[in-house]
């Protein structure tokens, strides 16, 4: 299987960028080419033809981290104290670990070969040429995400609520900053992002409600609804954004998210299905109900969709209305 | 009525699931309490009728999540070991929850009681899906769900050092669990299927390859971290010793059984025998590690001047007894592991909870400020006590059947060698918990205390789990049962040597 | 740099470096274990997380390459492959059954029937042409949806942790003033 | 090679021969605020003709190859939106930077950027 020139360039893109992150004592830098990684590793997924995991890991992965870690930059220090001494035991480690990884790469399928184990299993199979029989949404990956899997995802939403409550937790008390952050009133700044707030939050809404035909879904519409509200936290100041979107409400939309998901599986137990089946859901007693299936992912994806916004907003407000030490 | 038992298994899950958003959303502490001991009392009784059904004989039917087959969607696959952990872990929430009450008002802010209640729900959450999940990557997904609310639990400490220790624990937790999660894909690499029940079949047939070996190395090493077997333990001592008392007895009760439970059904279930036969070598390296998790345990817990950090320390001997029971490969000697699991979350987590109320009462653990405390907090010193006796593993008490049971298993496995160094190790903890009982009853403290006796609302949980210990020392018949056909399920299964 | 050589030529000398197909992902390991090492070596805290983050995602990009299928197109059903998508609304099952029934019979176990779990239907010998991701109705192959959904879910939890990391690292900073690990051991704290 | 392509790949060329003139201009540039124009004009410019050429090569996309007309629109949609989209974002950017580190009084002489380097240390 030859291996594209365009996947060889990107990967010595991501062995320079590590090298630096490496080397680099300035954590401005780091950070940014930490946000640069995750992109072009996103499309390094496109390449492997992961649209979904590419849309997400662009728009949580770059996004997010990036704009969490550089204002924890803004609250600490960015700048990193020279490398006592150059330690051994963690270079062990890595070449011990990467040695068991390259062993393991003896017995192992080739990439990309159609005969590999996981092409013809059955859960493939099935997943290919009877998800859209059984739920008439051609995005495969959404069906498997929010129907087959939907206990995953269920799962998975609780992590991103586990990632707000703990941070409310330890970052709750908003400690009144001395030095009150000065308001950069950067007018041409102001008016790009006015122009740009609605088109993003419309093209979240649409990322939304697209997930079932193309890369989408709640995840991407979640980080995109509240990229809108941070970019406008950023160009004014995180206290006219929490005048828009109060904290208490917002704090209670992530825990809404979650019920509305568990709500979507336990009314299915009522209705005499298994947690999270939705074929009884509208249904007229007929198995594969695609129609029940349409309603249920709907409802999940808006549940995961609600969740994942409030809890990336909260993390934002938790951050920069954090005064300076 | 019918119906909820025929949902059991999965309602163990989405009940502290439900509960905890919803915590958050009333934001009121006496609430949040409420619905916290309310969920893990369900669990209790659900994990108990479950217990019972299976113990009976009975076989719980696979629960298809969303009503899918085996090969498509996530399935639940309760056997007698799942129900066997399932007790344990409410069992230890349904007392810890109620003791919360007061312990929670006197450490945490009152603006936080409701996040530190969810928080907690959450952890128990992710531990129960750990235990009863039929999918491999869905023990990942709980394994992240109980492990970051774990780190904040702790990092809730009131000295700023649990920061710091949360901090080491994260990243080690997050290491190891990207390793479980590397070991997972390998072995879906080969398979083609995440079921636990298909993998078990499907893996023998490729033990030889490389990869197959890769996964059990990585699913291995990632479980040890979070169990903190002897080289990756550092993030423990430091953890259980500044985390708030609630969290101290909740995560050494729970967290590092349910990844013992993990690396059982790993090892057993997924790579059986036919892996282990080859790695002689790796069980004996195993044994040798768990030795010297045994005696540097608990050498450093009789170094130690901070009884919460001697009860840490001498979690990771006990945890080194439990990998040595699993390396033996005996029905004795799992028999032993998994009943002293049983045995030590009861004692250790009694004995956390007696911490609790010195810290209620003198804001402090440390052996100095316990000197002759004896006298004014007779019945906390009792329970501490009896906890120790448990932990020595003093016949009529929990700890010496597990004790008894690791002997046979060695005797068993012809390495009467053994024999002799589980004595000289409980020997040890001889020296340290009596070093404590000294101070409280002999000790004279510098300034005279004016405490009187934890209150009632302490005392009682804590009374419920120390009388445990000497509960199911005497009356062993209904653990050690399950304990036995969970071991005898393990190594059919697995396919004895 | 010198680790990825040696990686790379450890195992495999030049020629078969393609030929093996495995070339893809010594250099998705070889990224691993850059990030290990960063997370570390690193004293201070941002970079651990980093390279915690490195780690994570070259674990996420081991998953995706892995349910690469090298003819293959995105998981998204094509339009042919969509029965009458365009079909007024109602389907006559017995027509949609059988012109998309299970693929190429010599492979297709019926999923409507039980799968009894003991018995494992696949074995690595039996090589087929046409694999299931290509059904002989439709001439197009799609990549393995599963590892997408997986790294969905993985990466979320890594945005999680990160999120979870600094939190703490701020708070670190409010107490002790320093986010090096080095200074932090030398103030006792942390062991 | 029909003529759509040709003239789609010539606009490709020359967009990413911009950006490439934008990159050696970070590096060779004397000081910030020149590096700037350096960084934010020319990417501007060459990511609007890499799109241009993007929307003629989905131009000369012919149907057999399993994109009808409308997918096609669909596609020339999308491009044309991103391009807007950049032309909006990437001079406020550019702006946005400057105007920061105007006001973090960084002077336009190279020894300003000297100071910022000692700072950095050795890097």
């Amino acid at each position: 299987m030859i291996i594209h020139g365009i996947t060889i360039i990107l990967f010595l893109f991501l062995y320079v960028i590590a090298i630096v992150i490496g080397r680099s004592r300035n954590l401005f830098a780091a950070v940014m080419l930490s946000g640069i990684f995750s992109l072009i590793s996103a499309c390094l997924f496109v390449i492997m033809d992961a649209v979904d995991v590419a849309f997400t890991e662009a728009a949580v992965g770059a996004g997010v981290s990036t704009v969490l870690m550089m204002i924890v930059l803004n609250l600490t220090s960015d700048r990193e104290s020279p490398p006592v001494q150059p330690k051994v035991f963690p270079l062990l480690v890595a070449l011990l670990t990467g040695g068991v990884l390259i062993y393991a790469t003896k017995d192992m399928p080739a990439f990309g070969d159609p005969e590999a184990l996981i092409h013809q299993s059955q859960t493939t199979n099935h997943y290919l040429w009877h998800s859209f029989e059984e739920s008439h949404i051609p995005n495969v990956v959404t069906t498997v995400l929010a129907s087959y899997r939907g206990y995953d995802t269920l799962g998975e939403t609780t992590v991103v609520f586990t990632a707000a409550v703990a941070v409310m937790l330890l970052l709750g008390h908003v400690r009144e900053s001395e030095t009150p952050p000065k308001l950069i009133n950067d007018p041409i700044a102001l008016v790009g992002a006015k122009m740009l707030i609605p088109y993003i939050l419309l093209f979240a809404l649409y990322v939304q409600f697209h997930g079932d035909f193309g890369p989408g879904g709640g995840f991407q519409a979640g980080v995109m609804f509240a990229a809108a509200f941070v970019l406008h936290g950023m160009v004014l100041s995180p206290k006219h954004t929490l005048k828009a979107a109060p904290a208490l409400i917002i704090e209670k939309l992530v825990a809404l998210g979650v019920l509305l998901y568990a709500a979507v599986g336990i009314y299915c137990l009522f209705k005499g299905g298994n947690f999270l089946e939705y074929d009884v859901l509208l249904s007229h007693g007929e198995k594969p109900n695609p129609h029940g299936q349409h309603i249920g992912i709907l409802l999940v994806e808006a549940g995961v969709g609600l969740t994942v916004f409030a809890a990336m907003l909260t993390l934002f407000y938790k951050f920069a209305l954090r005064g300076k030490a | 009525m019918s119906n909820i038992i025929e949902h059991l298994p999965v309602l163990q899950i989405v009940v502290p699931l439900v509960a905890a958003p919803t915590i958050v959303l009333f934001r009121n502490s006496t609430l949040s309490w409420i619905l916290a001991v309310l969920a893990s009392w369900f669990c209790l009784f659900g994990s108990i009728t479950m217990l019972n059904q299976i113990n009976g004989g009975g076989e719980i039917p696979t629960y298809l999540i969303g009503g899918w087959d085996p090969h498509v969607g996530i399935v639940y696959q309760v056997d007698i070991a799942n129900a066997f952990i399932l007790t344990l872990l409410s069992g230890i929430s349904a007392v810890v929850f109620v003791y919360a009450r007061t312990s929670v008002r006197d450490e945490i802010p009152e603006a936080k009681h409701h996040y530190f209640y969810a928080a907690l729900l959450l952890c128990f959450t992710g531990l129960m899906g750990m235990a009863i999940t039929g999918d491999a990557f869905n023990i990942f997904v709980f394994l992240e769900i109980s492990s970051l609310s774990g780190y904040a639990l702790i990092a809730m400490g009131r000295n700023p050092k649990a920061l710091t220790a949360a901090y080491r624990y994260l990243i080690m937790g997050t290491l190891g669990g990207t390793f479980i999660l590397l070991g997972i894909g390998f072995l879906y690499m080969m398979t083609g299927t995440l079921n636990l029940e298909e993998l078990s079949h499907a893996v023998p047939h490729y033990a030889e390859t490389s990869v197959v070996r890769a996964a059990f190395a990585f699913i291995t090493v990632g479980t040890c971290i979070k169990l903190a077997l002897f080289p990756l333990h550092m993030w423990l001592p430091n953890c259980y010793t500044y985390a708030p008392s609630v969290v101290s007895a909740f995560l050494s009760a729970t967290a590092t059984k349910v990844s013992f439970y993990v690396l059982l059904r790993a090892m057993f279930m997924l790579f059986g025998a036919a892996l282990i036969a080859q790695a002689k070598i790796f069980l004996s390296f195993v044994i040798f590690l768990a030795l010297i998790g045994i005696f540097m345990g608990s050498l450093k817990a009789i170094g130690q001047d901070d009884v919460k950090r001697l009860l840490a320390y001498s979690s990771i001997a006990q945890i080194g007894y439990m990998v040595l029971g699993l390396s033996l490969d005996n029905a004795d000697g799992l028999t032993g592991a998994i009943i002293h699991l049983f045995n030590h979350a009861l004692t250790k987590g009694g004995l956390f909870l007696v911490m609790g109320c010195f810290m209620y009462r003198l804001n402090s653990t440390k052996i100095k400020d316990l000197a002759g405390i004896g006298k004014k907090m007779p019945l906390t010193m009792l329970a501490f006590t009896i906890g120790g006796l448990s932990l020595i593993g003093v016949p009529l008490t929990a700890g010496f059947i597990s004790k008894w049971y690791l002997a046979m298993g060695a005797l068993q496995a012809g390495m009467w060698w053994l024999l002799v160094l589980i004595l000289l190790a409980s020997l040890l903890a001889v020296v340290y918990i009596f070093r404590v009982l000294e101070a409280a009853y002999f000790g004279t403290p510098e300034k005279e205390h004016d405490v009187e006796e934890a209150p009632f609302s302490l005392l009682f949980p804590t009374y419920v789990l120390i009388g445990s210990t000497i509960f199911f020392g005497i009356w062993t018949e209904p653990m050690l049962g399950a304990a036995r056909k969970s071991a005898e399920l393990f190594l059919s299964s697995g396919g004895a040597l | 740099m010198n680790f990825i050589i040696a990686a790379s030529s450890a195992t495999h000398d030049a020629s078969t470096i393609g030929g093996h197909g495995t070339f893809h992902y010594i250099l998705i390991m070889a990224l691993m274990m850059t990030g290990i090492y960063l997370i570390l070596s690193r004293s201070n805290m941002i970079k651990s997380i980093i390279g915690l983050n490195l780690f994570q995602v070259a674990v996420i990009m081991f998953y995706v390459s892995m349910g690469k299928v090298e003819p293959g197109t995105a998981p998204i059903l094509m339009a042919e492959d969509v029965p009458h998508a365009e079909h007024d609304g109602h389907h006559d099952e017995a027509h949609d059954a059988d012109s998309h029934d299970a693929p190429p019979a010599a492979h297709s176990p019926d999923p409507k029937k039980d799968v009894e779990l003991g018995a494992h239907t696949l074995d690595h010998s039996k090589k087929v042409t046409v694999g299931p991701t290509t059904s002989k109705v439709s001439k197009i192959t799609y990549s393995n949806p599963l590892p997408h959904v997986l790294m969905l879910t993985a990466i979320v939890v890594g945005v999680a942790t990160t999120a979870l990391a600094l939190s703490l690292v701020v708070r670190i900073n409010e107490h002790y003033g320093t986010i090096e690990e080095d200074e932090l051991e030398d103030k006792g704290v942390l062991i | 090679m029909s003529i759509l392509e040709i003239i789609g790949s010539v606009f490709l060329l020359s967009g990413t021969l911009v950006c490439i003139i934008g990159g050696i201009g970070i590096v060779r540039f004397p000081n910030f605020f020149a590096r700037i124009h350096a960084a934010s004009v020319p990417d501007t410019l060459g990511a609007g003709l890499c799109l241009l050429g993007m929307v003629v090569l989905t131009c000369g996309l012919s149907p057999e190859q399993g994109y009808d007309a409308k997918l096609i629109a669909l596609i020339i949609v999308k491009l044309v939106s991103i391009g807007i989209f950049i032309f909006v974002t990437s001079p406020i950017s550019g702006h946005a930077l400057a105007k920061s580190a105007y006001r973090d009084g960084l002077g336009v002489e190279p020894e300003d950027d000297a100071k910022s380097q000692t700072q950095e240390g050795a890097s």
